[in-house]
């Protein structure tokens, strides 16, 4: 099977969870040729991909002519982690006066074909899978590489976080600890990190679908302002995923 | 439940070094598992040694809220956070390995361990949600679970009285507590002198043999009665239960579910902490050549619980929030003959939005 | 003449190289990093002071603990919040899992297909399992180190300002790990040694933290002979703009080129390796001054040496603190915060509220201070060459940027090379 | 401490035959030793993708019968199988069609798609009861998903077997339209018993059809689907009000599930 590996405005940490499988990702390369890999290898061949794993947003006009060739070249599209799947980081952005923000960092014209938005894959081309969380598990990724050898459709959930946080055992640090914690509204799959170490989730994996985010703002009254806990989800990776902008 | 033998011969009066003693004694016969401080809350938890022990602690729980203080005593608060589900139908259990080697399977079906477990410190509600999983995985069902079975075999259970509830306590509205009635090998009630020390069976018994004891007064057997109204004094009657259940049936309306609905937030919270809430998901775990079948804890509360034909028949949270509360209310009772809830009010408690199914009940009976 | 590299490779991020030559000298190079800029400092601005672990972690997925921490330094410096020694000796164990994994993720995954003249690791471990094995296994005790403590290697989340969100109660089992990956290391280093590294020189000053042991973190820098405080780094150093690239090139205020990184370190506080990496540093024959670019592979491995014996001490010593974080209050300010990230010094700087609300953040990365270094290195190596070909600059140019690690998320906050003749 | 059965165990059945009805539904004989009774059903494994309840079709002989569409990764990898090759399943679950009410009555059977491998087997036994007339009322998609082909003929032997396909066929000259078209010009004794196994839509439009033509809610019995994961009544994933659809069903008396089943989202 030949894969691709692709990136677009992103810090890397998704594409390093093929370097996290570590041993396993030597047994594997047996099955998956891997094609197309810039971090990885430096000879590279772009024809056709069965998958093609693409992390990072859609963030200059640049990167919207790449993903449809790289959607065009592939069979099975993944947008891998939060950038991808909702805009990331960057889409912060979104919310926020863009030129102002851009002179914030740089003195130089605006220009480089930079767009105001930083988007998710989704909103330029259909994406087959997506894997949510910044970054990705290498869990994720194994059972993603392990379900095509299968033949079978990946399990990644699609819970809200709390499940995994009990699942775990641990002590809600809503109730005891007072602590804003987006768990709730947020999709499993990081192994309810945060919670694990003492904090609320900030979101990282992203909304569940239909989050009913009107009741969270309303029961976290007591514990912060809703304007505050809408801030902290356009801070949390995942302000621009389709499932939650338009509450924001 | 099955009420082990409580002839006079059965209560003793102990101090606090036997106490101490008994621990010891346990500790050396079992692993022990009991209540102890962890995070700023107290949960059960392998506990080595007395002194680990989260006496002398109080309690106090609101929805959506929890706080631990220091008070005077010992057995000062209610149940731990924690409940006995954790461990005989643990969060994420391996029913089996499964090798393909070319065309053949090989099954390895691996049952949990059957080291015996003590459980220190077990409150009546929560004995009571043990009687309920009994009933769910082997007495009421054709085909018992083994793996529940094994783990549930080699429990010994220490009860303890409630002398304290907490505002989300409401076992009197189940009639579960607060007192224990059944289902312990020894049961403690702590009193101005002493604890009381009360034991359920053959194997208590013979626990206790070498423990310094004196046999228990009249007025200690009294005290504890007093003390149990006491404790039943704190809670309020929140409904009937049985014109609740009767009630609920003639409540599958939405109308009556959408409120909730919207303050819901189907994190599934309420389902986990829960004692009896048994449902699981059936997960596969892949390796290259080996694949596991786990069994790992649900909630009616996830977005895909009752798929079919890749559709969720409850894709509102309100139906969701329904079909929880109308198994735990009345679908249960046909089902296995007991409520689904043990009024332990752990759901209530552990609702990140303090959503109170008390109130839910009152509400929708009522309307 | 004109040679392209459109897309560098076996680097983090995406950049590019473009070189004019004319009359058998390079008469324009251009190091050019088109990732796209993420505005990470524009968005901080108006946030709360907590964020900052969190986001700033997110410039760069390869060396997150390093942004975190010199965010929560800077955070603490503007605070005046003291942390007592317990969190900080975990701290110093969280940074040195982070210079393990990626100084192995560098060395094995990334720069060692150079020397074996192999596109990627996949087929260098076609040539030698045992190596890549060696490799995989020294950056995995990297990584369980920020796994343990932090719950997952890239964006770790427990870091935080006064100490850490929560902490295990033991780190049972790490121990036996480190010391296994130190066996390796040391028995890897001794099969890079006889590596064939080419003789290049480069002499430029170098700048990196100064503090007790091998710099890590720390309020002063050493440059030049020179001590510069942190908050006086701007005096020293400034960051300019350049038409062609997304990132800021890092200068001297005399517009000069430096260098950070392990070399910078090696040849600063070479005397303060732990013992079994000074010992291995002999072996190898390097001592400083040490200015050849390519051996910066068996720095990093001195460097990872040093890191792991420095770990199995503070795991042997490790018990979860009674309070993993202390109480403060936020109040206006400005603080400072650097570290020494694997690929060098990485300086935060920022201004807060009296709510705690950021209202000026500046960061400056590795990457962006040593590009200058790089594309002095590819004009010097470019013109040494005794044939200009389009193939013979192609075919060294990637190897020596590859010797800098640069981290092209962390600069844009890299890898094409165009060669124009 | 007395051994208990593991019920998860899986066994192992050798596949004697296959029959390819449609593009992706087979039918498999099994090697068995079962004992089973028409409407149970079996949980079929598939290495690595999980289990999937599937109805007893039939028994024949010392072979069960099983019929699979291939909708999603169990049910894909299982209708992979060829002849020769190892089933690995446990079973049988779930309760049995009463049969016995039909006794010297009429017995109407409303099979909607792949609900016929539910009823298939009890109309087959329905023949050697005393039932004085024997109606059987299939509705297929179009003329490609048509199950059993092979068994068409002996059917309409011994009962009135009538098909109707939902979209016309230039192959097809029997009747075209809805199950409920169908029924409704179908005469019937209000004490008729019926048995129907379909999708959800149909068998609602099935039952209020069949009020108005007199006939007994509790004379009707409803093989449902639901999502299950055990098949031993603990998973909780197949509720349906107070029933578990494993173990108390799959067949229920219609009138004892009626206000969950047509209720929305229950
Ligand atoms: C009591 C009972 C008896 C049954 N008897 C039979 C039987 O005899 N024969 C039979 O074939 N089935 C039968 N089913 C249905 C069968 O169990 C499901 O189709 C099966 O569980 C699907 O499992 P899977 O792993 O293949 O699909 P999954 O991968 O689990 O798919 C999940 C869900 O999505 C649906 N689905 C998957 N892919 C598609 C798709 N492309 N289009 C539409 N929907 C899709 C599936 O139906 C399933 O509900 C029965 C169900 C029950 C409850
Ligand atoms: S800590 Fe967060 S994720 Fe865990 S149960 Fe509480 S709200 Fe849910
Ligand atoms: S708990 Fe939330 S923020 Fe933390 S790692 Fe998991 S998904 Fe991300
Ligand atoms: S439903 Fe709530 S109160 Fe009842 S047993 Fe469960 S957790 Fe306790």
């Amino acid at each position: 099977m030949k894969v691709g590996v692709f990136k677009f405005s992103s810090c890397d940490g998704c594409q390093l969870a093929f370097f996290e499988l570590e041993r396993e990702l030597l047994e594997l390369s047996e099955r998956f040729q891997i094609e197309y890999f810039l971090e990885a290898s430096s000879e590279n061949r772009w024809e056709r991909f069965d998958i093609a794993f693409v992390e990072g947003s859609i963030s200059t006009h640049d990167e919207e002519e790449r993903i449809v060739r790289i959607r065009e070249s592939s069979k099975y599209l993944v947008a891998i982690g939060a950038c991808a799947v909702s805009g990331g980081i960057q889409s912060a952005r979104n919310y926020e006066n863009f030129e102002e923000l851009f002179r914030r960092v740089y003195e130089k014209p605006l220009g480089y074909g930079i767009s105001r938005l930083s988007r998710p894959l989704s909103d330029f081309v259909k994406v087959d899978l997506e894997v949510r969380g910044c970054p990705i598990s290498k869990d994720a990724l194994r059972e993603i590489l392990l379900s095509h050898l299968y033949n079978k459709s990946p399990n990644l959930p699609s819970y809200p976080l709390c499940l995994e946080c009990k699942r775990k055992l641990n002590t809600c640090v809503v109730v005891a600890h007072r602590q804003v914690c987006l768990g709730p509204i947020t999709v499993a799959g990081c192994g309810a990190l945060c919670p694990s170490y003492g904090r609320g989730c900030y979101g990282c994996y992203g909304p569940v679908e239909k989050p009913n985010l009107e009741a969270l703002l309303e029961g976290y009254k007591g514990l912060m302002p809703s304007e505050n806990i809408k801030e902290l989800l356009r801070l949390g990776f995942n302000a621009y995923n389709p499932n939650i902008r338009v509450m924001l | 439940m099955e009420v082990k033998g409580e002839d006079e011969g059965s209560n003793y009066l102990i101090d606090l070094d036997s106490l101490v003693e008994l621990f010891g004694i346990l500790s050396q016969r079992y692993r022990v598992w009991a209540p102890k401080v962890k995070d700023g809350v107290i949960r059960y938890m392998p506990t080595s040694s007395f002194g680990e022990l989260a006496l002398g602690y109080r309690n106090i729980e609101l929805p959506g809220y929890y706080e631990l203080k220091k008070e005077e005593g010992y057995f000062t608060y209610t149940h731990p956070v924690n409940s006995l589900k954790e461990l005989l139908h643990p969060p994420e259990l391996p029913l089996m390995r499964v090798v393909k080697q070319s065309s053949e399977l090989l099954f390895d079906y691996t049952m949990p361990n059957g080291e015996r477990l003590c459980l220190f410190d077990v409150r009546a509600c929560d004995l009571w949600a043990l009687e309920v999983l009994d009933r769910v995985f082997i007495k009421n069902n054709p085909k018992p679970d083994p793996y529940y079975k094994s783990l549930r075999d080699n429990l010994f259970t220490v009860g303890v009285n409630c002398s304290y509830a907490t505002s989300t306590c409401f076992c009197t509205t189940m009639g579960t507590g607060p007192e224990v009635r059944g289902g312990y090998d020894l049961l403690l009630t702590e009193l101005k002198e002493g604890f009381l020390l009360q034991v359920g069976s053959e194997e208590g018994r013979e626990v206790i043999g070498p423990l310094k004891k004196r046999r228990a007064e009249e007025r200690h057997l009294q005290e504890k009665e007093n003390i149990i109204k006491r404790t039943e004094g704190m809670m309020q009657k929140d409904f009937h239960r049985q014109e609740a259940r009767e009630r609920l049936y003639g409540r599958m309306d939405e109308t009556y579910w959408e409120p909730v609905g919207k303050r819901c937030l189907a994190c599934t919270n309420c389902t986990q902490v829960c004692p009896t809430c048994f449902c699981f998901d059936m997960v596969e775990k892949n390796g290259l050549s080996e694949s596991y079948r786990v069994r790992a804890w649900d909630s009616c509360f996830s977005p895909s619980f009752a798929t079919l034909h890749r559709f969720n028949l409850r894709q509102s949270i309100h139906s969701r929030y329904r079909q929880w509360l109308m198994h735990k209310f009345a679908y249960w009772v046909d089902q296995f003959g007991t409520y689904g809830c043990v009024g332990c009010g752990r759901c209530i408690t552990w609702c990140p939005v303090g959503i109170d199914v008390r109130q839910e009940v009152r509400r929708i009976v009522q309307a | 003449m004109k040679v392209n590299i459109e897309a560098l490779t076996r680097v983090e991020g995406e950049g590019g190289l473009e070189v004019r030559l004319k009359d058998g000298r390079v008469e324009e190079l251009k190091l050019r990093i088109y990732e796209p800029p993420r505005f990470i400092e524009g968005i901080l601005r108006g946030k709360p002071y907590h964020v900052i672990p969190d986001i700033t972690s997110r410039i760069c997925g390869i060396c997150p603990v390093a942004y975190q921490m010199s965010g929560v330094l800077a955070i603490e410096d503007a605070f005046g919040v003291q942390v007592p020694e317990d969190i900080e000796r975990i701290r110093r164990l969280m940074y040195c899992g982070e210079w393990i994994q990626s100084h192995a993720l560098h060395v094995f995954f990334l720069h060692l297909p150079d020397f074996y003249r192999v596109p990627s690791v996949i087929e260098l471990s076609k040539m030698d399992r045992e190596l890549v094995l060696a490799g995989m296994d020294i950056k995995r005790a990297g990584s369980l180190i920020i796994q343990l403590l932090g719950g997952r290697t890239s964006h770790p989340v427990s870091l935080q300002a006064g100490g850490f969100s929560g902490l295990p109660e033991t780190l049972e089992g790490l121990k036996e790990d480190l010391e296994e990956a130190l066996e390796k290391s040391l028995w890897a280093s001794k099969r890079l040694k006889p590596l064939n590294f080419p003789s290049f020189e480069l002499e430029l000053p170098y700048l990196s933290l100064v503090e007790e042991e091998y710099p890590v973190m720390g309020r002063e820098l050493h440059f030049e002979g020179k001590t510069i405080r942190a908050e006086e780094f701007k005096e020293h150093f400034m960051e300019t703009e350049v038409a062609y690239s997304n990132a800021k090139h890092g200068l001297t205020r005399k517009g000069k080129a430096y260098l950070v990184g392990p070399l910078a370190r090696f040849n600063n506080a070479y005397e303060k390796l732990s013992p079994m990496a000074l010992d291995l540093a002999r072996e190898l024959g390097l001592e400083p001054p040490m200015n050849n670019p390519y051996k910066s592979l068996l720095v990093r491995m001195v460097e990872v040496v040093h890191a792991l014996e420095r770990a199995i001490n503070l795991v042997e010593n490790y018990t979860k603190p009674e309070r993993t974080k202390v109480d403060f209050l936020p109040r206006e300010g400005e603080g400072y915060g650097a570290t020494e990230a694997p690929r060098g010094v990485l300086w935060h700087h920022y201004r807060f509220s009296p709510e705690g609300k950021i209202t000026y953040a500046d960061i400056v990365p590795p990457t962006s201070q040593n590009q200058r270094a790089m594309e002095l290195s590819l004009i010097r190596f470019i013109e040494s060459l005794d044939e200009l070909t389009e193939r013979k600059i192609l075919e060294g140019a990637e190897p020596m940027i590859r010797n800098f690690d640069p981290c092209i998320s962390c600069a844009t906050h890299f890898l094409k090379v165009k060669v124009h003749v | 401490m007395f051994k208990l059965e593991n019920p998860y165990a899986l066994r192992r059945g050798r596949v004697a035959k296959v029959i390819k009805e449609t593009e992706n539904i087979y039918t498999f004989y099994i090697e068995t030793e079962e004992q089973a009774r028409p409407g149970q059903y079996n949980m079929l494994y598939a290495f690595g993708m999980g289990e999937a309840p599937i109805t007893i079709a039939s028994m024949e002989g010392e072979y069960l019968v099983h019929t699979v569409r291939a909708v999603g990764d169990v049910t894909r990898h299982i209708d992979e199988l060829k002849e020769g090759e190892i089933l690995y399943y446990r079973g049988p679950y779930g309760n049995t069609w009463d049969i016995e009410r039909a006794h010297k009555g009429e017995l109407l059977i409303i099979s909607g798609g792949l609900g016929l491998a539910a009823t298939r087997w009890v109309f087959e036994q329905a023949k050697t009861h005393h039932i004085k007339r024997l109606i059987h009322i299939y509705g297929s998609k179009d003329y490609h998903s048509l199950l059993y082909r092979y068994l068409y003929e002996h059917w309409h032997s011994y009962s009135e077997f009538y098909i109707t396909l939902e979209r016309p066929d230039p192959r097809w000259n029997g009747r075209v339209g809805l199950v409920t078209d169908l029924l409704r010009e179908i005469e019937l004794k209000e004490d008729t018993v019926v048995f129907t196994c379909g999708p959800d839509p149909m068998v609602k439009a099935c039952v209020s059809l069949l009020e108005n033509k007199g006939i007994k809610v509790y004379n009707i019995y409803a093989s449902l689907e639901r999502h299950m994961k055990c098949s031993l009544g603990t998973c909780g994933h197949c509720m349906i009000g107070p029933y578990f659809v494993c173990k108390d069903g799959p067949i229920f008396r219609y009138d004892l599930i009626r206000e969950y089943f047509e209720r929305k989202e229950v």
